[in-house]
C-alpha cells in the first residue's frame, strides 16, 4: 500500500488518451491475446488499465476491426463480416479429364446406365471420383435401380448437362453414323452395341419420359 | 638518469606502433585512414589542405614500413597516388602537360573525402531511425490471406463425341488376342475330337464332347459348341465318324464308324 | 454470399465508411505492407482506394498505431515513441558491420548503383558477404544493368528497406537534398579519365542521368 502511494508519487500516471494509446499498440503488436496481467507488467505504474482498456474498445467500435476479450485476455481481431476479405478467390478453368469425358459420353449415350456396364463399355474401371466428379458437377445424376440382380444403382444425364453441351435434349446427341460422317468413327459399328442399350423390357417399364430418349438414342446408335 | 629517459621514450614509441597496428586494422582503406588524417586539420573538407593531407599520410606510411607493419597494396598506391600528387602541387603548374593539374587531382580528393564522410553521415542518420522491430512494430496477430480455388470444369461437345468416338473405336481394335481365352477354334475341337474318337462306343451327344469348364460360360459354350460341330462336320466328311439328329432342336450325335482307321 | 456483394457492388459501391473499415482489416491482418494493387483485388469493385486511405490515415493520427505508405504500399506500425512497451523477445538481426552499414548508405542514396561505384565511394573493395548481408536481410536487390561497358549488373533499395527505416519512399531518405545540392551524389569523374569518357556532353549527360537515377529509384520501388 505504501509502496503504491510511493510509486505513484515518484511516477506520473500517463493521461487516459495515453494510455489508450498504449493498449492499442501491445493489443496491435502481440502475436497472442494479451491478458491484463500481462499489460499491466508492460505499462507503466498508475495507469487504469479496465478503462484504458474499455475506451479502446469503444473507440473501435463499428470499425474494421474490434477490440475482443479471449477469456481472461485482449485481443485486436477482424471485425467478423469482413472475413471475406481475407479470402482470395480465383477461378481456374480445367479441362475435363479424358476419363471423365468418357464416362460421361458413355453415361449420355447409354442412360441410365450402371457403373458395371460403363466400366464394361470403357473396357476400365471406373474411380469412385470420376463418377463424384460429374455429380459434383451436376451433369449427371443417379437414376432408378436396374431390376436385375443385385439393383444396381443407374446414372442418367441431367438438364445441366444438356444446357451445358447446348443440348435441347438426349436426342440431339449425335449418333454413330453422324459421329462416322464427322469422321470422328472409322470403323463399323461393333456387333452388340445393341446389347448395351437399356432395350429389354425391364427398361421399358422406366419412366415414359426417359422411353422416348433412349430409344431414339438407340436408333441413333444402330444407324 | 639518460638511459632511463632513453628506455621511456622507447616505451611510448612502442605504445605507439602497438596503436598503430591496431589502428590499420580498424581502418577501411586508405580513403578512410585519410579521412581520419584530415580531422586534425579540424576544417571544413572543402577547405582542406590536400598537400598536408598527402604528407601526412606519406608519413604514416614510412612509419608503418619501418615497424614492419603489413600495409594491403591498397596503402601503397595510395601513397604512391598522393606522392605523385604532392609533388604536382609543389611544383609550378607545367603548362606542356596534357595531364590533369595538382589543383585537379587535389580537389578530386577533397571531394571523395567530402562524399565519403556523407555517406558515414547518412549512414548514423539511417541507422537512428526509428526502426522495424527496435522501435516500430508490426501486427502480431496476422491473419493469413486464405486462397480458395473454384475450378470451372470445361468440356464441349466435340470433346464429349471424341471421347465415345475412341470408346467405340477401341472396341474395333480390340486385338483378337484378348478374346481368345473365350474361344475354342475348329481347329482345337478337332484336335480334342481325333483323340477322342478311339474311346467312342455307341451314339454320343456332341455336347459331351466339350472341353472341361467350357459349358458353364455362355459365352465359351456357345463358341466351343459351334466349334466342336463344325469339327463333328469336318470328321463325317472325312468318314471318320457317323452324325446323327432324329429331329429338329434334338440333341446331335455322333458314333465312331466301324471301317475307318 | 461473396458473389452476391461483389455483383452488388458493380452497380453501388459500398460506403466510404464501409470502404474504410475494409482498408483498416486488410491492414491490421497483415504485417507485410500490403500494395494498393493488392488491395484493389481484394476489395469490392468502385471503391474510392486513395479516399479511404487517406481517411483511414487520418484517423489514426496521433494514435498508438500508425498508418503508413511504404513505396506503393500500405501498413500499420505501432507509433515509434511506444517502443518501449514491446517485447523484444525478437531475435536481434546479426550486427551489421560498418562496412555494411556503409554499402547500404550508399546503395540507397546512389542508387542504382554498381559495385565498382561503392568501391569508388568506399575507396577500399566491398567483401561478397557484405553485399550478401544486405541481399539477405532484403534491404537491397539487383537492379536492372547499366548501359556501360560490361553492363554491370546495380544494386538498387527494396520496399523492405524503406518499411525497416520508416520512409515512404527513397526520396525521404534523410538529408537526401542537401547532399544533392551539395553535388555529393553525382558522378564526378576522376581527373584525368575524362579521355576515356564520350565527350565534353559527358556533364550534362551525367545530369540527365541523375534525373533517370531518380525515376528508377521510385520505379524500383514502387515494383
Amino acid at each position: 500500500m505504501i509502496d503504491d502511494i510511493q510509486e505513484e508519487s515518484l511516477f506520473e500516471a500517463p493521461a487516459i488518451l495515453e494510455q489508450e494509446r498504449m493498449v492499442e499498440a501491445i493489443l496491435f503488436a502481440s502475436a497472442e491475446p494479451v491478458s491484463m496481467r500481462e499489460m499491466t507488467k508492460r505499462m507503466p505504474h498508475g495507469v487504469d488499465l479496465p478503462l484504458a482498456i474499455h475506451n479502446i474498445q469503444e473507440r473501435y467500435v463499428g470499425r474494421g476491426v474490434q477490440v475482443v476479450r479471449v477469456g481472461d485476455a485482449w485481443a485486436i481481431r477482424t471485425a467478423s463480416d469482413l472475413g471475406f476479405l481475407m479470402l482470395r478467390e480465383t477461378v481456374e478453368t480445367r479441362k475435363l479429364s479424358r476419363a471423365a469425358i468418357e464416362t460421361l459420353a458413355i453415361i449420355a449415350y447409354h442412360q441410365p446406365v450402371t457403373r458395371a456396364e460403363i466400366e464394361e463399355i470403357r473396357g476400365v474401371a471406373v474411380s469412385r471420383g470420376t463418377i463424384d466428379q460429374l455429380l459434383e458437377l451436376e451433369w449427371v445424376k443417379l437414376g432408378r435401380r436396374k431390376q436385375t440382380p443385385g439393383r444396381p444403382i443407374t446414372f442418367v444425364g441431367t438438364d445441366q448437362f444438356l444446357d451445358h453441351f447446348g443440348l435441347e435434349n438426349a436426342r440431339d446427341l449425335p449418333g454413330l453414323k453422324e459421329l462416322r460422317a464427322a469422321g470422328l468413327l472409322e470403323n463399323r459399328p461393333v456387333p452388340g452395341t445393341e446389347e448395351l442399350l437399356p432395350s429389354d423390357d425391364e427398361d421399358n417399364q422406366q419412366e415414359n419420359l426417359f422411353e422416348d430418349k433412349v430409344s431414339d438414342i438407340e436408333e441413333n446408335l444402330n444407324n | 638518469m639518460e638511459e632511463e629517459l632513453d628506455i621511456s621514450e622507447s616505451i611510448a614509441e612502442r605504445v605507439a606502433s602497438e596503436t598503430l597496428i591496431v589502428d590499420v586494422d580498424g581502418f577501411e582503406g586508405p580513403l578512410d585512414l585519410l579521412l581520419m588524417l584530415s580531422r586534425s586539420q579540424k576544417v571544413d573538407l572543402r577547405k582542406i589542405s590536400v598537400l598536408e593531407l598527402a604528407v601526412q599520410y606519406l608519413k604514416f606510411i614510412e612509419k608503418a614500413t619501418e615497424l614492419r607493419i603489413e600495409l594491403a597494396a591498397d596503402y601503397l598506391v595510395m601513397a604512391a597516388w598522393l606522392a605523385f600528387l604532392k609533388s604536382r602541387l609543389l611544383l609550378p603548374p607545367d603548362l606542356t602537360d596534357p595531364g590533369p593539374s595538382g589543383d585537379e587531382l587535389a580537389s578530386y580528393l577533397a571531394f571523395q573525402l567530402e562524399r565519403l564522410e556523407a555517406m558515414r553521415d547518412a549512414a548514423a542518420k539511417l541507422m537512428a531511425r526509428d526502426r522495424l522491430g527496435k522501435d516500430r512494430f508490426v501486427r502480431g496477430l496476422t491473419e493469413d490471406l486464405r486462397q480458395r480455388k473454384t475450378i470451372n470444369y470445361s468440356a464441349n461437345l466435340l470433346d464429349l463425341m471424341q471421347g465415345y468416338a475412341r470408346i467405340r473405336t477401341k472396341d474395333d481394335f480390340r486385338p483378337f488376342v484378348m478374346d481368345r481365352d473365350s474361344v475354342l477354334t475348329m481347329e482345337q475341337a478337332l484336335e480334342r475330337m481325333r483323340g477322342l474318337i478311339g474311346f467312342m462306343g455307341d451314339w454320343t451327344d456332341i455336347a459331351s464332347y466339350l472341353p472341361d469348364g467350357w459349358s458353364e460360360d455362355p459365352k465359351k459354350w456357345r463358341s466351343a459348341t459351334a466349334s466342336t460341330f463344325a469339327a463333328s462336320l469336318e470328321l463325317a466328311k472325312d468318314g471318320k465318324i457317323e452324325i446323327w439328329q432324329d429331329s429338329i432342336f434334338s440333341p446331335i450325335q455322333i458314333r465312331k464308324r466301324a471301317n475307318s482307321d
